[in-house]
């Protein structure tokens, strides 16, 4: 059991930055550049961590806890969501609202770290932040609520399982619809182009960027990390809830294990293409006009729980 | 525990010359009650119903009437008064010399026994009787500052909203006296029974409107904002706590004991309202500067979420599935006592605050983390509870308002899922933005660099306030961590109202503090889990932190090569709540006024800027009745011409006007 | 035992001519007040155990109602001749009387006293007599200063309090011809015990016609509306002591004669009619109080309107009928005497110390006058029917008798009536009391006296709010007897 | 009974005269002949009372027919005349109704009065003429209270409405008993008195008995 713990936080930390990676080659690739090498993230944390932390005359603890505590709420959400195996050890202790919950919690400290130093790009930042987790929520809501209202439960293993047991029958209205929606919330939450700009450091665009602006050296490489998990866990939410296919439910031999681990690396990395292809295919949108891409989100999500009233015949 | 109360009272007035002796009397004596007042819910909500009748043989019978969903608001208000009496004996510091202490004593103390009646009274008039008095003595604590001229507007709001609630209840009351014949909350159970649908739901929602002015649900809220912060900190803490609440038993005693909650579409009235209480309450809360404002506000947030649980359980309770009904109910009544709780602890937080500062403008503080360390992780436990942030106590309430909305899919009525599902939508969106908002408050008020010279001369508060804080605060992550031992006691009081209780049959408690919410799909939360994971998973990031540790370089924040040290460049907090003004721009009406000074056409000189937002009912709805009111009224005073000759015209008038009525009559 | 109890008021408005000083004038009226209220007792309690007294050769006489009348006149009589010192004394102290104006004053004071409890006593229906006296003297009252607005008032008092007396006694003229047809000419054809016996029995075409004038010329005098449009002249213009005693007490011994003609008339021509006239009559004195409490300028004024609306209660009480709505009806009698004096008696402190009646030049009471600030607010929250007060209980049973008798559209409107009423007065209320005192006002009470009045009162008005006294409701009960019909 | 007495011719001539008086009252417009009216009206009302004691032959009547006169023919003119010469009246009085129109609405309600006693037909056709007169009396008071202006017309009105109520009584039941005869001679009197005294402080302040300017006191 510790050990699947263990080996789980493991995969995770292990994966988040190939696929953060993996996207920006993408990306390069679709904008016609040559761009980093997959590898890429891995150095740029490594050479964080080697490096000195400049930190603010104006910070109070709270701008050392922050990183700290929002790296741990991602993590821990990570614990709760089965990446390539349903039967999850700690899945008992939270639930999809739980992870939702947990990244909130994780958001929460980074922008409370971001106004911690008193510059104006900080609270910029924090509360753009802050609004887009606004726009979200609803939408991530009623998706679930599509979602829950179709299994009967928020427990993502049982979610899981439930779903894949179903084969290739769940692939319903509704899923599509809820699978939509929670990809546009995917979106936002990961900070990608339309909401965001991963890559920009000009000031009146970038919004996650803007928040960490204080951070430098190792509590940059924690920040970075967390927010690479955290891309990396939505995804496997994506992958997970609707397309759990592959998944081992438990019970089988480590062979299984392994080909279910390499299936959840594959479903993610196709995720994760996807993501960029969409990135790359639009321009970022103005934070004003933000409203209406949730409200889209929205509304598919609403769509997904008529459709699962009606196909059920409730 | 009355008696407490009572010396609380007596020895304020009497100990009126000496502030300080008199604050400690008066206000342990009410710590004194609380803790009696604990034990004795306890023992109640374990034991059996309390019974105790004065005065029978005269015309206003009284009595007391405790059951277990009495006992469990008392257990509730204690439970604040306690702490909140602690905090006084230091708060209370700041009116030294200035106010009359004894005042303040005594009616804290009533206030509280008012409140202790209008639980336990069983018999309508008399509670009429307590629950008018409960909103006289906190109209007189709301304008115990009435030097200030918005002190005496928020009283006179207050009094005249909570009046018009009274005369709801009245209405609500007198239907249910009509059946049964009597004022006795006994036979007002029977009368449920009796009574045609159609007076049913007259009762109910005369009960509703009355009761919710009090809770302040939309539109009927307009009070809190104003009554709130003009009342001393210790005292808004006590009313947007738990007086509040009391609105809540009442609607509960009323739709399920009295009603039996048989009308389908009041869980809908409940939800809907709650749900948009909910909303509009933390959309003004997210834009309000003046940081006890915002706390009233969240109050409405807070009293919609509870609103939104007990909704879910009167839709489930009139469509027979009353296991799902309690628990909806469960999670109303936690996150009602979470709420007493935290918003509990913010306004006592928000006066210390203001006792160190001398100002509730949240553009004005900023930077005191480092002058109040020990307030600030007060509050910011507080903080964390009220943005529902795992495993603090508010998410623990708010996950069961979720899953009990999700339970949804137990009914076979679409209506209902549809409007349970947008509930939850809307829930999930006050929750966000109550982050926003709290976040806000707290980074806006305790992080960067001070903006006023207030803020800049902050001190610590004293003990007795940090204590009283820290109790709620403990309070907070223990509700957060250990709610397996607080739900099993709340199923007890939602199974007295709904009939049967949840536990062992839809929730259950497993192995490491575990709940599940029919545990067969799975659905399960841990808190203690949840919180022991963070703590193992922080030393990760710690650890990596300490390898290697060097001084850190300290260096000024950086602003785009330029050097920044004052506040004025720290982005302000109605800059930070700008997205959602712009977002709700319809509903808020934003009005702004520039003003700029220019030495030279290109150099400005100086530059003010304000904004202000519209109070949409205020504006909307209040203000045109008043002025209808007011007009109808200058006409109508027109009758009062002065002369004499009118006045006998007027008789001679009507003289004629009843000749002609006995004429037509008696021909 | 009637007989002493008239003779004492009387008696003190002798003593009063004879004095030489202030002391001695004061002295006097307050024995004099004290004794007429010991007497009142006494007779309270006979009456209490012999239900009826009846004296000097059928002419006085005392049921349950009358008592209850002359306990209402004897308690406020004697709080405001305590608070009449307070009060005069300042004005003697600041000039504004001398001592032949001050004995006047209490000599008419206490032959007004008389008048009043002799409106309660009289086994007549000649108590019209004893009503239109009420007028003459409380009349002289209140030209006791020459101001121009007093003389203004007084006048339009009296020409209106008389012209509909007038029609009172139209009314009782009919009746006395309804009652002739039966018993006879004789002096008993005019008296209650004889009446009430045979009421059944008269015209109802007769009765229905005399109650009209009968509510007409007491409502003028009870201050209903329309007829109500002296009263705030009066009310405000009089000296405070007898403002207390015009709104308090006066207002009721109208009211008495309506309801004694109430349940003759209800007994000929049965409940509909007199019970209608009296809800409409209620209703519209409670509506009309509305506009003019919240646009009030004058704080007296406020109150007198506060009056009309009180007066518009009780009759739609006794109107509603039924044991509960009489029993509210002459609860509310009693709450109002209390309530209204102790609101009377802080405005007249705030007369003395700001010597001025708009509510927007006075502020701070809180702060310059605790005590009376504190009396002021609780007074004002028992006249605008909040509990724990006298006054809500007495309103509750009134709007609970509504509901019950089904009349539920006029018990929404009286609902609707009082929470406006509430909101305005209030306002206006909180505006005075709270706040800082204006430049110029020195803190401090007016004098012992006044608070001591205002003091008793408010003992009354709050005790009254939480628990009736057995026996005090046992008299109540008695009264309704009287009253009651069906 | 009364009903008898009130059948016959003189006692009709007597009420007719009592309304021409009150049309006099209606139709002068100086006080002094206002005055007069008055005193024919109560001598009138006294030689009612007078024929009524006599067909009855009761004491108590002859006593309220002697007090009428006394007091209502001779004491309360005389009052007027007193209170019209120290305060200096302009003699005119001043209207808000012209004379022609009052006095069309005083027929009208002598008109109205008639018919409404007689609509409600509970009292015997014999009477009725003395009733209805007496509703006249009482409605043109009334009309002159509300259409006169100076104070003193008003205490007249008052006095005419008085006189009104006083021929019902007679008409109606012989009276009431005397000891309430007693007491409204009582609390006539003193009322004119103290209206007297109310008269003379008006003057004092507002310098005029005009009641058009007793207007400060609105709202």
């Amino acid at each position: 059991m510790i050990a699947q713990i263990i080996f789980q936080i493991f995969i995770i930390i292990a994966l988040a930055p190939l696929l953060s990676g993996i996207m920006k080659k993408v990306k390069a690739f679709f904008q016609i550049r040559k761009g980093p090498g997959i590898l890429q993230p891995y150095y740029d944390i490594l050479k964080f961590l080697q490096k000195d932390s400049v930190v603010s005359t104006n910070v109070s603890w709270i701008f050392h806890a922050a990183p700290i505590v929002s790296f741990a709420a991602v993590l821990a959400a990570g614990l709760l969501i089965p990446i390539y195996i349903t039967q999850l050890s700690l899945g008992f202790a939270g639930d999809l609202i739980a992870v939702i919950y947990l990244f909130a919690l994780a958001r929460f400290f980074t922008a409370l770290a971001s106004l911690d130093a008193g510059s104006s790009f900080g609270g910029m930042g924090g509360s753009r932040e802050m609004f887009i987790a606004s726009l979200v929520e609803p939408a991530l809501m009623l998706s679930i609520f599509a979602v829950a209202l179709n299994v009967g439960s928020t427990n993502l293993g049982f979610i899981s399982q439930t779903v894949s047991g179903l084969g290739f029958d769940a692939m319903s209205p509704y899923q599509i619809l809820a699978f939509v929606a929670l990809f546009i919330i995917a979106i936002a939450e990961t900070g990608r182009i339309p909401v965001d700009n991963p890559a920009t450091h000009l000031e009146l665009t970038m919004i996650h960027e803007a928040m960490i602006l204080e951070y430098s050296g190792k509590q940059l490489a924690i920040v970075e990390l967390g927010a690479m998990i955290k891309q990396l866990l939505i995804f496997s939410l994506l992958a997970n809830i609707f397309f759990p296919w592959g998944i081992a439910t438990g019970g089988a031999g480590a062979a299984e294990y392994v080909l279910a681990l390499l299936i959840f690396v594959i479903k993610i990395i196709i995720i994760g293409i996807t993501m960029a292809v969409v990135e790359t295919s639009t321009a970022k949108w103005r934070l004003f006009r933000l409203p209406e891409l949730m409200s889209i989100s929205l509304m598919l999500s609403f769509l997904a729980i008529v459709a699962v009233i009606i196909v059920k015949g409730g | 525990m009355v008696a407490f109360y009572l010396i609380g009272a007596i020895s304020s007035v009497i100990l009126n010359k000496k502030d300080s002796i008199c604050s400690y009397f008066s206000f342990f004596s009410a710590a004194a009650g609380a803790l009696l007042g604990v034990i004795f819910s306890i023992s109640v909500i374990f034991g059996e119903t309390f019974y105790l009748a004065l005065s029978q043989d005269s015309y206003l019978e009284f009595g007391f009437f405790v059951d277990k969903l009495s006992a469990f608001f008392i257990l509730v208000i204690s439970i604040s008064v306690f702490a909140v009496s602690i905090f006084s004996t230091g708060y209370v510091k700041e009116y030294f010399g200035k106010k009359n202490i004894g005042r303040l004593g005594f009616l804290y103390n009533i206030f509280i026994l008012s409140m202790i009646f209008v639980i336990c009274a069983n018999n309508a008039i008399m509670f009429l009787i307590v629950w008018e008095l409960m909103s006289v003595i906190s109209f007189f604590l709301v304008v115990y500052e009435h030097e200030k001229p918005e002190t005496r507007k928020a009283g006179f709001i207050y009094i005249v909203m909570t009046h018009i609630g009274t005369g709801f209840i009245l209405l609500s009351f007198m239907i249910f006296a009509g059946t049964s014949g009597s004022f006795s909350f006994e036979t007002f159970n029977s009368a449920g029974l009796t009574m045609t649908p159609l007076l049913k739901d007259l009762a109910f929602i005369f009960a509703f409107i009355g009761f919710g002015a009090k809770a302040g649900i939309v539109p009927l809220h307009i009070w809190l904002p104003y009554a709130h912060p003009a009342a001393p900190s210790n005292v808004s803490a006590l009313m947007s706590g738990v007086m509040i609440k009391t609105a809540i038993f009442m609607m509960i005693r009323i739709s399920f004991d009295f009603l039996g909650a048989s009308g389908s579409w009041w869980g809908y009235i409940v939800l809907a309202v709650g749900t948009i209480s909910a909303i509009l309450g933390i959309l003004y809360a997210v834009v309000e500067p003046d940081i006890k404002r915002m706390l009233a506000f969240s109050s409405i947030e807070n009293i919609g979420i509870i609103l939104i649980g007990l909704g879910a359980s009167m839709i489930f309770f009139a469509s027979q599935k009353p296991i799902i009904s309690a628990i909806a109910a469960i999670a109303a009544l936690y996150h009602l006592l979470n709420h007493s709780v935290f918003k509990g602890l913010l306004f006592m937080g928000a006066g210390s605050i203001i006792y160190s500062t001398h100002t509730k403008n949240i553009e004005e503080l900023g930077g005191i983390i480092k002058k109040m360390p020990l307030s600030a992780i007060l509050i910011l436990i507080g903080v964390l509870s009220i943005s529902a942030m795992p495993p603090f106590s508010g998410f623990v309430s708010e996950w069961l308002t979720f899953q009990s909305l999700l339970l949804s899919f137990n009914l076979n009525n679409n209506f209902a899922i549809i409007m349970l599902s947008i509930s939850a939508a809307f829930l999930a969106l006050t929750g966000a933005l109550a982050a926003y908002c709290f976040l806000k408050f707290f980074g806006m008020v305790f992080l960067a660099l001070p903006r006023s010279e207030h803020a800049r001369h902050a001190k610590e508060v004293n003990i007795p306030m940090l204590a009283g804080m820290g109790l709620f605060a403990l309070l907070s992550i223990l509700l957060g961590i250990l709610p397996v031992y607080v739900l099993p006691v709340l199923d007890m009081i939602a199974a007295s109202f709904i009939g049967t209780g949840a536990f062992g049959q839809s929730i259950s408690v497993g192995t490491f503090w575990m709940i599940s919410i029919p545990s067969s799909r799975g659905i399960s939360i841990s808190t203690p889990v949840l919180l022991a994971i963070l703590l193992i998973l922080m030393l990760i990031p710690a650890i990596i932190l300490l390898i290697n540790r060097r001084a850190q370089p300290i260096y000024e924040t950086w602003g785009c090569g330029q050097p920044i040290s004052t506040a004025r460049n720290e982005y302000s907090a109605n800059a930070f709540s700008k997205p959602v003004q712009m977002w709700f721009k319809s509903l808020y009406r934003p009005a702004r006024e520039t003003e700029a000074t220019y030495s030279s056409p290109y150099l400005k000189e100086s530059f003010r800027f304000e904004s202000k937002i519209e109070q949409v009912f205020e504006q909307y709805l209040y203000n045109p009745i008043v002025d209808f009111v007011m007009i109808k009224s200058r006409k109508a005073r027109l009758i009062q011409t002065g002369s004499i000759h009118a006045y006998l015209g007027y008789i001679f008038g009507i003289l004629t006007i009843l000749f002609m009525f006995i004429i037509a009559g008696g021909s | 035992m009637i007989e002493y109890l008239l003779l004492a008021p009387v008696l003190t408005g002798i003593l009063c001519f004879l004095t030489k000083s202030k002391k001695q004038v004061e002295t006097v009226s307050l024995t004099g007040s004290i004794a007429t209220l010991i007497l009142g007792l006494i007779l309270v309690k006979n009456v209490y155990q012999n239900n009826v007294i009846i004296s000097w050769t059928n002419a006085l006489f005392a049921d349950a109602f009358s008592a209850f009348i002359v306990l209402i006149v004897s308690i406020v009589g004697f709080v405001a001749s305590i608070y009449s010192i307070g009060y005069m004394g300042h004005e003697f102290k600041h000039g504004i009387m001398d001592l032949r104006k001050l004995k006047i004053y209490y000599i008419l004071f206490h032959i007004f006293m008389f008048t009043m409890l002799l409106v309660g006593v009289t086994n007549n229906l000649g108590l019209w007599i004893a009503i239109e006296m009420t007028t003459l003297v409380s009349a002289l009252l209140m030209i006791l200063h020459t101001k121009k607005s007093s003389v203004e008032a007084a006048w339009k008092y009296m020409i209106i309090c008389t012209v509909g007396i007038t029609f009172a006694l139209f009314g009782t003229i009919l009746t006395y011809y309804g009652a002739v047809k039966i018993l006879g000419e004789s002096g008993d054809a005019l008296n209650w015990t004889s009446l009430i016996a045979v009421a059944d029995q008269f015209d109802p075409t007769i009765m229905k016609l005399a109650f009209i004038f009968i509510l007409i010329g007491y409502g003028t005098k009870a201050g209903l509306a329309p007829m109500h449009t002296w009263l705030p002249d009066a009310h405000s213009e009089a000296p405070t002591p007898v403002s207390a005693l015009l709104s308090g007490v006066l207002l009721n011994c109208a009211m008495y004669g309506i309801i004694r003609f109430y349940t003759i008339a209800t007994k000929s021509t049965g409940p509909a009619f007199t019970s209608n006239l009296l809800i409409i009559f209620g209703l519209l004195s409670i509506g009309i109080a509305v506009p003019f409490i919240i646009l009030q300028e004058d704080y007296k004024r406020m109150l007198a309107y506060s009056s009309v609306e009180h007066m518009g209660i009780i009759a739609l009480g006794i109107g509603f009928g039924g044991a509960l709505g009489i029993f509210g009806a002459i609860l509310h009698m009693f709450n109002h005497a209390m309530t209204k004096s102790l609101m009377f008696f802080g405005a007249g402190n705030i007369l003395l110390k700001h010597e001025t009646k708009e509510i927007d030049k006075v502020s701070g009471i809180m702060k310059s006058m605790p005590a009376t600030g504190t009396m002021l607010l609780i007074g004002g929250l028992a006249i605008t029917g909040s509990p724990p007060f006298g006054i809500f209980i007495s309103e509750f049973t009134i709007l609970s008798a509504g509901f019950f008798q089904g009349n539920i559209i006029s018990s929404v409107l009286f609902l609707l009536f009082i929470i406006m009423i509430f909101a305005g007065f209030f306002y206006n209320l909180s505006k005075m009391i709270f706040g800082t005192p204006k430049p110029g006002i020195v803190p401090g009470e007016v004098s012992r006296w006044t608070l001591g009045a205002m003091v008793i009162v408010a003992v009354f008005v709050i005790v009254l709010g939480v628990y009736i006294p057995s026996f005090f409701y046992d008299m109540i009960m008695k009264v309704v007897a009287v009253i009651r019909v069906i | 009974m009364a009903e008898v007495v009130f059948g016959s011719k003189i006692m009709q001539l007597l009420i007719a005269f009592i309304l021409v008086s009150t049309f006099m009252i209606l139709g002068s417009t100086r006080l002094y002949s206002c005055v007069r009216a008055f005193g024919i009206q109560s001598f009138l009302l006294a030689c009612v009372a007078g024929i009524v004691a006599y067909s009855t032959g009761k004491y108590d009547i002859y006593i309220v027919a002697l007090l009428t006169l006394i007091i209502k023919s001779a004491v309360i003119p005389y009052i007027f005349i007193y209170i019209i010469r120290e305060i200096k009246v302009k003699r005119e009085i001043e209207l808000y109704v012209n004379i022609s129109p009052s006095l069309i609405i005083g027929g009208t309600l002598v008109v109205i009065s008639y018919y409404l006693i007689r609509s409600i037909s509970i009292i015997s056709e014999l009477s009725s003429l003395a009733l209805s007169a007496s509703m006249s009396l009482v409605s043109i008071g009334l009309f002159i209270m509300i259409s006169r202006k100076k104070a003193l017309m008003q205490m007249l009105g008052i006095l005419i409405m008085e006189n009104g109520l006083f021929l019902g009584a007679i008409s109606l039941t012989n009276g009431m008993p005397l000891l309430v005869e007693l007491g409204i001679f009582f609390d006539v009197l003193i009322g004119v008195l103290i209206m007297g005294i109310l008269i003379f402080r008006i003057n004092k302040t507002f310098e005029s008995i005009d009641t058009d300017l007793l207007k400060n006191l609105i709202g």
